[in-house]
């Protein structure tokens, strides 16, 4: 399942949801992304996310379907949010159920890599010297297309 | 055809999107950007570093060569940072 | 932060908590290990783990040290429950928080991994044939052993 | 000495734990495994396949020619299954 949404979400009762009443599954990974403030010279007060409405969508049910055709999932998650977020709020949440423990991990690694440079997802960054556009990191495109390569 | 523009090229243009009647020998995604620099002001600006900009015709990433038509849904943005 | 109980957690709670206030925290990983029966001839009703109090805390601790000095963790929390348990039940927590993703994501798997093999807890299913121990698996050593050799 | 069974040692052996003076002769884990299957009954039958038993002195793991004093404690268990 994929949302893309503006409010917050609830980790334990996404999770519970997850694998409820599924007795086949052993594991459940999950990783959450948060507005970070590293502090520094230029500390965030904010980051605003835009996206494409339709497209982004589209693309995490693609992402989402991926992961489902690698690995043997009970069920996955991605939940993206948008708007103005402020530092240690929740951005991004996927998690993957599985009866196997490795494909959980995998299959959540694989969905969070991915979607950093594959959904259309822009942030800008609130600081003392104004808004300042996230530059999309190199170290994510190597994530991704390691993904690629062991396809 | 529909122009849409996100980040900081919706910024630098000015505007999220506008509708736009297919230019006289635009052909593909390549022809719709020099156009669009030709128009100088805030599209010049925005498109100066052309090689960076991501193009996605009708919800689907597309390289330079991707032909366009009038009835496209055609969004410009620089490389994503979802996540 | 590691804690051996015969209680349930909340996910929720403990995930909030473990990057709650630092803002240095980009990412939480996590993975929840479930009491699983897949149905088939056998059956299980109920999961009893056995465990060596004492010397389960003390290498749960230990194996926490580990991860943290190969990734730099903000935080780091093992749950590990023992007793009797259900199909559903959560037997086991692991999550990582760290200001980059791929620390808390290799982090979190290393913990699973590491603790299957060498934590001090036995699992035993209740079937329709009686009691069965659960034997331990050749693929939980490989996956444990990759970390030994990434070292 | 402290001696600990866990799981289906502790099932074949009948008891979780035991106290035992040092059994003469007998200076470390292998020696202590010999002796103890040697007792018969369901020691016998719990270290039979004696080489898939580990064992812990003092809440450390341990290889078969570690040292056993009359201080220690002793764990005897199958492969663990936790997580």
């Amino acid at each position: 399942m994929i949302r893309v949404q503006r409010e917050d979400f609830d980790i334990g009762r996404e999770l519970d949801r997850l694998a409820a009443g599924d007795h086949s599954v052993g594991g459940v990974a999950s990783f959450i992304g948060l507005v970070r403030d590293m502090g520094g010279p230029e500390p965030v007060s904010a980051l605003t996310l835009e996206h494409y409405p339709g497209m982004t969508e589209k693309k995490l049910a693609e992402i989402e379907a991926e992961a489902n055709r690698r690995w043997p999932l009970s069920a996955s998650l991605i939940v993206h949010r948008y708007g103005r977020l402020e530092p240690g709020d929740r951005i991004v949440l996927v998690a993957t159920a599985s009866p196997h423990r490795e494909a959980a991990l995998a299959a959540c690694h694989f969905l969070i890599d991915w979607l950093k440079t594959d959904a259309p997802f822009w942030k800008s960054e609130a600081t003392p010297e104004g808004e300042r556009w996230v530059a999309a990191r190199t170290e994510d495109d190597a994530a991704a297309r390691r993904w690629r390569e062991e396809q | 055809m529909k122009l849409l523009y996100f980040a900081w090229l919706r910024v630098r243009i000015g505007h999220a999107e506008e509708d736009l009647a297919l230019p006289a020998g635009v052909h593909d995604v390549a022809g719709l950007l020099d156009w669009l620099r030709g128009r100088g002001g805030g599209y010049a600006e925005a498109l100066r570093d052309v090689a960076v900009v991501r193009v996605a015709v009708n919800q689907e990433y597309v390289g330079r060569d991707h032909p366009i038509s009038d009835r496209d849904e055609v969004a410009i943005f620089p490389p994503m940072t979802g996540g």
